[in-house]
């Protein structure tokens, strides 16, 4: 199946329902961060540009917030694409980016609960 | 007996080329019923319908079959002609054997064939036709205007134009409506109140005109040109006919906090008001709510103060039943609520105000007499963020689905207004698209960038957060630039989506009118019938049937006028007589007809019947108003027992063809 | 459960709240049940029964008898419920004249099951809830209750009372899990040659007695098109298979979004047709087209077939469809 | 009488169908018993009886009267009944056999219904002897003995033996078409279960019912009785009861236009329907009670006054089981029986 | 269902078309000179929701061996809301015919608005090809109606 095929899949969402408001990357609370923007990860899974997203870090740097989802004024959910992408790089690698074992090594005392809760989301299959 | 001429048209070689016309004419004369049968040149033309009016009157026929072009094209012809010559008009059918058979067939004995099958079927129609005569009803010539806005006074003062009575109903106090509130309008940035106030005020003096204002349209029955609708007049404690609009009594009242929804709330009125100066009619109203005399019986000022003697602290609401032959909603909108939109902090900042509040700010009559302050502080604001598309083309459910048409417009005329008057001011724009159809529209946004310097950024915000030093930490995208901005803002306004105003959904089904999902009046065809209702005599105008800004409001408030008068003009309406009814002895009384008519045709009536076994019984039957109905037939397949029925298109004429047909 | 049906009748019709009361009558044997009108608690007394074997609909009588003089009461299981508020939205009954008393249901023993396994000459049955004891000419036998269940209590889709002014015995909840369309998803799932050699099978032995009609809480016609000469399909008895079709698809089709699926078709048909197959068939795809609808469930909801959306799927759905849909 | 093993039945069925058609009860997809053309395969019902009942052989639910065709302005008639041929229905019971002579009295005297009478004299009635009555039989009460059924030829099926022997000379034919497969063979196990079965019929419920108001009261007070109205109370007005019933012989005349000629249809019809006897005067009978008293006014007094006593009713029980609302004539029977 | 000398089997088909929208898209057709089967017979009806599923049976019962409903197109209709309930209906009837087992493909609802000759035409080719490679309409017929 081709990637876009497959992330369409995974993560449900149909990109075509973007209208470009960018609202997503307006809302997103680690967009400095990183160097694909939610509103970006749409366009290109819409365009098939899937590579660069796939070999980008911006898939970690999610903050799995959903923010920009609750916010899409057209229900696009972004936060879905992004994780879909991540999802379909860690099965091709076969293996997690960190084991859920690991996961408390990395973080520190201030970290808000949710993002602790989608550390163990992002991070393992 | 039936006897049956058939007249089978050459249209010169247009159907002989392909049809044996001469075949045709034979085979059809041996089918029953049939008389005469014969083929001609041209039936269309004078002596072919010569032929048709002295066969009719010699051979005494009882209906006519004519094998020529689509009824679609000559049915009107030939019905006039069957009817010069005697009979009923209605029995007349027409074979369609030009555009349906010799144009698209080539070969003769097919086309001939397929003729004959044609013709058969007409006959085997007309032989179960039955003569229809057109009912006629009155037009009372009186209009009804469900809604004082600029629609409303722009229908209403065409309509007293041409000489006709109208009435307009008006729940608030005043006519006028939002364009009252509205400061500058755009492109032209005139002021709104001063072309409104104008055109209230001819309202008010014009003699076929009668506003019902602080009023509400309780009831509507009747049909069109026959329409009854029951007023209310809503007490408004102040004996209209005496009050002169001195304004003595709203500046004694000592109830001083009431919020005043003309400013939006964004200061206050007393319990007696006149909500702005130029108020049509001029006439106090007391808010029963906070009036200390209504509620707890103390105070009475108004009263002492009024040389009048206008108070009356006893007035009763009042009901008013009026005929009319037209019904006009233009019931108008308001920006939607933003309380979904927590992202915006509009109700965590009074510093973060919609579009309109925005309009009263700027406004020489509004809570700041005109000058740009901060709601919180009363500081000029020096960075000010508009955000468009607060509501609008929104799928998510939060907001509105569609395009409010006007934001871009009035918000470019804010920005441009906001940087004219002050130019220490940066003004940021945040848009999706900026859409700008219209008269000198683009040209005005354009204007607002190049010789005003407003930022507009192609980007939507995501997130407004007020700081405790007062700012507001505007966090948005630059899609252009594919960065993230913070700007700190002083003032943050919002372009709320517009919605049809809540009444409108109950003065629809008052009026047996449809709406869309978005609660916008159904207009009777979008393209063609674009201010009537599918309820014939219910006109649309203005935003009730779809956002539109004011010129375009004013140009279908005319255009709803227009039809009006047209109706009205009329003595008698002609009715379609090819309409449903219903056999009272096999309707169950089950109402889905009554669910299923666009038109609102459809009543129900408890009759009394003799029943078979010679009891007497109090049936729920179906009555089809024949001035209202259409003649769809959607009634006569939702009726399960059959009751339903079409004059014209009736379920044995139907089934006749299918088995003409198939024969 | 009986005793306390008949006493509330008695205190109502007493202190003159009602005037009659509709309820079931013992029969021949205990198993067969009438509908009755009863008028004095002597009456109740010697004939009214509540069991397990009160199968029979009473809401189409109320079409008539709610035109009567006086306040009528009558005992609803929960599916008559569900035609009883199907009735008075399309305004066949007089509410304000039906005083309503839902009785608790835990299905009903239907005699036609219990032949089928090939037990005869049952001269009674008596049913403490769990089982069923059968006596018969040639034995007894003691089944399960769940196992002599009719098809319609067998597919039962809801045990919640939808209507009524009081309640005697528990109300149910609304089968979820209804496994009600199962039958429906297999012959969809057939060939369409199968699926019409299944359907010849079973109308081909239609005798046209119309009592899937006349007992139908949705066939309430004041006259059917089927008895209608001037209708144009007007037919007494089936003369080709032609006909035998018709009958049904039409009949389906008129109580469609009508039909509250109470299951009286297959139980009356005298050839044991499952004819509510065709109505479920139209239920189901009411669901999956337009969305969840349960018709009888309440008294304002219009029918899907009197409504619409804009997004209406188009009738070519029916062309794109697999066997396993 | 005669004798053969019941595993050679398909030999006897194989051999009659192959001189004439066979209709024997067997069990449809439905599990109940339908009367089925025989062809190999076909296997006989165990079931006590048939949904329908054997009248359909007779007197089929719809016949095509005739046809009449238009040509120019001339109708023609076309008398489209084919010579019927020699028939077999195997397998009726004693009740369902009493039921043809209740018809003959109808449709057999004067004028005689020539399409029944055809079909009356091609058919051969071989009759089977009931051993397990239902709950819903009371054949007796007419005087029926479920156990020696008439018919042009009566079987017995016990020991593992189809007995058979002769009534008429129709049977007797029957007999010597399959004699070859036959064997003489006493009575014994015949009349042993002859006794069995009545002693069956001794305990039904329903076999010692009172007719005996119907004819000891006049037709006018059974007509005017008070019962009526409570009895027909739950009558849903379906045709049920009259189409699975044996007896029951009303019709309909109808034509049908095709769209290429008429055709004229005779098709059963039910006095409990709200258009029977409907003309264009309206209905005689207009309300249910009406209807529901005709039915049995018919079977019980009407039929009986203009027969020699003789009751229109065989006591199959079919409209017992198969009524929607378990209202039938063994209630109408006692109701009033109980008034004496 | 038509045979002619030579046997070749041609259907029989019956479309009914609205008044205002697909009648008229028929007489463009014609207008245009577009040919489709002379198979294809029109009946005018006001809308499409006078269409009644008996219709469609009738034409069946008759002979007919493929039945069309053409209509305007959702939206489009005159009067408003036809349309809509014409599709609900037809797609529950037509569901019903395929439960039955009868071939789906002899029923068919297509919108064509009066500027679509072109789409009706072509409708009508398409929809007589279909028809034709399913044969004789055997599990919806009326012997009885059968030309002798």
């Amino acid at each position: 199946m081709d990637k876009r095929e497959e992330i369409l899949r995974i993560s449900g969402v149909d990109v075509r329902k973007c209208m470009r408001c960018g609202k997503c990357s307006g809302t997103c609370p680690n967009y400095d961060e990183m160097e694909y923007h939610p509103h970006q990860f749409v366009y290109m899974v819409e365009t098939g540009n899937i590579e660069p997203l796939m070999n980008s870090k911006s898939i970690y740097k999610c903050l799995s917030c959903f923010a920009c989802a609750d916010r899409c004024p057209r229900g696009v959910e972004p936060a879905k694409v992004v994780e879909a992408v991540r999802l379909a790089v860690i099965r091709q690698k076969g293996q997690n980016h960190l084991k859920a074992s690991q996961v408390p090594d990395v973080l520190d005392e201030d970290i808000p609960q949710q993002a602790f809760v989608s550390a163990f989301r992002k991070y393992s299959k | 007996m039936h006897r049956i001429g058939v007249f089978v048209c050459h249209c010169g070689t247009n159907i002989a080329g392909t049809v044996d016309v001469k075949a045709v004419a034979e085979a059809l004369g041996k089918e029953p019923g049939v008389v005469s049968s014969v083929e001609y040149q041209y039936m269309c033309s004078e002596a072919g319908q010569t032929l048709i009016k002295d066969a009719i009157k010699n051979l005494k026929l009882t209906g006519v079959v004519i094998c020529s072009c689509s009824p679609r094209m000559h049915e009107t012809t030939f019905r006039r002609t069957a009817a010069a010559a005697g009979i009923n008009p209605y029995m007349v059918e027409i074979a369609n054997i030009r555009e349906q058979c010799s144009w698209i067939h080539k070969d003769k004995a097919t086309a001939t064939e397929k003729a004959i099958i044609l013709g058969r079927t007409a006959i085997a129609k007309v032989t179960l036709n039955t003569p229809l005569t057109s009912m006629e009803s009155p037009v009372t010539k009186r209009a009804l205007v469900i809604g004082g806005g600029i629609a409303g006074i722009q229908t209403a003062l065409d309509i007293a134009e041409a000489g006709f009575e109208v009435d307009i109903v008006e729940k608030n106090s005043t006519i006028g409506g939002k364009m009252t509130q509205i400061d500058k309008t755009f492109p032209t940035l005139d002021c709104a109140a001063c072309i409104l106030t104008p055109k209230m005020v001819d309202c008010a003096q014009n003699e076929k005109i009668n506003i019902y204002s602080y009023s509400e349209v309780e009831s509507v029955s009747g049909f069109v040109g026959n329409f009854t609708a029951k007023i209310k007049k809503k007490a408004r404690y102040v004996d209209a006919a005496k009050c002169t609009g001195c304004g003595v009594c709203t500046e004694k009242c000592p109830m001083k906090n009431v919020p005043n929804e003309f400013n939006l709330g964004m200061n206050n009125r007393r319990a007696i008001y006149i909500p702005f100066a130029q108020a049509v009619p001029k006439v106090a109203t007391i808010d029963a709510d906070y009036c200390n005399m209504l509620k707890k019986g103390k105070c009475g000022v108004c009263a002492k103060v009024c040389t009048a003697g206008a108070i009356d602290y006893k007035q009763q609401d009042e009901y008013v039943e009026r005929e009319y032959g037209a019904i006009v909603a233009a019931t108008g909108y308001n920006p939607i609520s933003l309380e979904n939109y927590d992202e915006f902090a509009y109700s965590q900042s009074k510093d973060v105000i919609t579009s309109l509040e925005f309009e009263r700010l700027t406004n020489a009559a509004g809570p700041t007499s005109g000058q740009l302050l901060r709601p919180s502080d009363g500081q000029h604001p020096h960075t000010i963020v508009f955000v468009q598309c607060v509501g609008s083309r929104d799928t998510s459910g939060c907001g509105k689905p569609y395009c409010s048409k006007i934001c871009c417009m009035y918000t470019a005329k804010h920005a441009m207004l906001t940087r004219d008057k002050y130019p220490d001011t940066d003004v940021y724009v945040f848009y999706i698209d900026v859409r700008t159809p219209g008269k000198n529209f683009d040209e005005f946004y354009r204007r607002a960038v190049e010789e005003y310097g407003v930022h507009y950024i192609k980007g939507m915000v995501g997130k407004v957060s007020p700081r405790a030093d007062g700012k507001l930490m505007v966090q948005a995208s630059d899609l252009i630039a594919n960065e993230q901005l913070h700007i700190e803002a002083d003032l943050v306004v919002l372009a709320a989506a517009i919605e049809p105003d809540k009444s409108a959904r109950s003065v629809a089904t008052m009026l047996t009118a449809s709406m869309d999902t978005n609660d916008f009046f159904t207009e009777a065809h979008p393209k063609l019938r674009p201010v009537e209702s599918p309820t014939a005599g219910v006109f649309l105008s203005g935003v009730c049937q779809g956002p539109k800004d004011i010129p375009e409001t004013v140009a279908q408030a005319s255009a709803c006028a227009a039809k009006v008068i047209g109706l009205l003009a009329k003595d008698k309406l002609t009715c379609n007589p090819c309409v449903a009814h219903s056999n009272e002895n096999l309707c169950n009384g089950c109402s889905a007809c009554e669910k299923v008519c666009p038109y609102g045709a459809i009543t129900y009536s408890d009759k009394e019947f003799r029943m078979p076994d010679r009891t007497v019984a109090i049936r729920r039957v179906a009555l089809v108003n024949p001035a209202v109905c259409q003649g769809c037939g959607a009634c006569t397949v939702a009726c399960p027992s059959g009751a339903m029925d079409l004059f014209g298109f009736s379920n044995k004429q139907i089934m006749a063809e299918v088995d003409a047909i198939c024969k | 459960m009986q005793e306390a049906v008949i006493n509330r009748a008695k205190e109502l019709l007493a202190d003159g709240t009602v005037n009659r009361v509709a309820g079931w009558k013992t029969g021949e044997f205990s198993f067969d049940t009438t509908p009755a009108v009863f008028t004095s608690a002597e009456e109740l007394d010697a004939d009214f029964v509540y069991n397990d074997f009160c199968a029979p609909n009473l809401s189409k009588y109320l079409v008539k008898e709610s035109r009567k003089e006086g306040k009528l009461l009558v005992f609803l299981k929960p599916c008559d419920t569900y035609s009883f508020n199907q009735l008075v939205k399309e305004h066949r009954i007089l509410r304000e004249n039906v005083y309503v008393i839902g009785v608790e249901c835990t299905g009903k023993v239907d005699a036609e099951t219990v032949k089928l396994k090939g037990i005869k000459g049952i001269t009674s049955m008596e049913s403490d809830g769990e089982n069923v004891t059968i006596h018969t000419l040639y034995g007894n036998k003691v089944l399960p209750k769940s196992e002599t269940l009719g098809t319609k209590c067998a597919t039962c889709k809801s045990k919640k009372h939808v209507a009524y002014d009081e309640l005697i015995g528990n109300d149910g909840e609304v089968d979820e899990e209804s496994k009600r369309f199962e039958v429906v998803e297999k012959l969809e799932a057939m060939t369409p040659d199968e699926r019409y050699e299944f359907w010849r099978g079973e109308l081909s032995r239609c005798i046209r007695c119309n009592a899937c009609r006349n007992v139908c809480p949705a066939c309430t016609c004041e006259s059917c098109v089927f008895d209608n000469p001037d209708s144009g399909i007007a037919q007494k008895a089936a003369a080709d298979s032609f006909e035998e079709n018709m009958f049904h698809i039409i009949r389906a089709f008129h109580v469609t979004g009508r039909c509250t699926d109470c299951g009286e078709c297959t139980r009356v048909c005298p050839q044991n047709i499952p004819l509510h197959l065709l109505n479920r068939k139209y239920i189901k795809d009411i669901n999956k087209f337009y969305g969840d609808f349960q018709a009888g469930a309440d008294t304002i909801s219009k029918a899907p077939l009197n409504d619409y959306t804009f997004g209406d799927c188009e009738p070519s759905i029916v062309y794109s469809r697999g066997g396993n849909e | 009488m005669f004798r053969l093993p019941v595993e050679r039945l398909d030999e006897l069925f194989a051999m009659v169908s192959a001189a004439q058609t066979l209709y024997i009860p067997a069990d449809g997809k439905d599990s109940r018993a339908h009367y089925t053309k025989w062809e190999e395969g076909i296997k006989l019902s165990n079931a006590l009886n048939t949904v329908r009942s054997a009248k359909d052989f007779f007197f089929p639910q719809t016949t095509n009267l005739c046809d009449f065709n238009k040509k120019d302005k001339e109708i023609e008639i076309i008398d489209n009944r084919t010579e019927s041929e020699d028939f077999v229905v195997f397998g009726v019971r004693a009740c369902d056999t009493r039921s043809f002579t209740i018809l003959d009295k109808v449709f057999l005297v004067d004028p005689v219904d020539s399409y029944y009478a055809t079909r009356r004299e091609h058919g051969t009635v071989v009759t089977l002897a009931c051993t397990e009555p239902e709950e819903t039989c009371f054949c007796g009460v007419f005087g029926i003995d479920a156990a020696s059924p008439e018919g042009d030829a009566a079987c017995w099926i016990a020991d593992g033996y189809l007995y058979i022997t002769a009534n008429t000379e129709k049977g007797e034919k029957f007999i010597s078409l399959v004699s070859s497969l036959l064997e003489e063979s006493s009575d014994e196990a015949v009349e042993a279960q002859k006794k069995a079965t009545a002693e069956i019929m001794s305990r039904l419920p329903f076999n010692d019912i009172d007719t005996s108001y119907f004819r000891k009261n006049t037709l006018l007070e059974i007509f005017n009785s008070d019962h009526w109205k409570k009895l027909s109370e739950a009558c849903i007005g379906c045709g049920t009861c009259t189409f699975v019933c044996p007896t029951c012989q009303c019709y309909d005349i109808k034509d049908y236009d095709t769209g290429c000629g008429i055709k004229r249809y005779r098709t059963w019809d039910s006095c409990m329907y709200s258009d029977f006897t409907k003309t264009a005067g309206g209905n005689p009978r207009t309300s249910q009670v009406e209807r529901f008293r005709q039915r049995f006014m018919h079977k019980l007094v009407y039929f009986p006054d203009n027969n020699n006593e003789e009751f229109g009713c065989v006591g199959c029980g079919r409209c017992i089981s198969r009524c929607p609302i378990s209202m039938n004539i063994v209630k109408v029977i006692k109701t009033f029986g109980e008034v004496q | 269902m038509q045979v002619n000398e030579n046997k070749e089997f041609r259907p029989l088909i019956v479309a009914f078309c609205c008044n205002w929208c697909s009648y008229a898209g028929a007489d463009l057709a014609g207008t245009n000179r577009m040919n489709y089967p002379a198979d294809v017979k029109i009946i005018r009806v006001p809308c499409s929701c006078r269409v009644n599923p008996m219709f469609i049976l009738r034409a069946f019962q008759r002979g007919a061996d493929g039945v069309i409903m053409c209509g305007c197109h959702p939206g489009d209709c005159h009067y408003t809301s036809g349309n809509y309930f014409a599709r609900r209906r037809m797609t529950l009837l037509f569901s019903m015919l395929d439960f039955l087992g009868i071939e789906k493909e002899r029923t068919r609802v297509e919108w064509v608005s009066a500027a679509e000759g072109a789409k009706f035409a072509a409708t009508m080719n398409e929809f007589v090809e279909t028809v034709t490679k399913l044969g004789e309409n055997k599990r919806l017929e009326d012997l009885r109606c059968k030309k002798q």
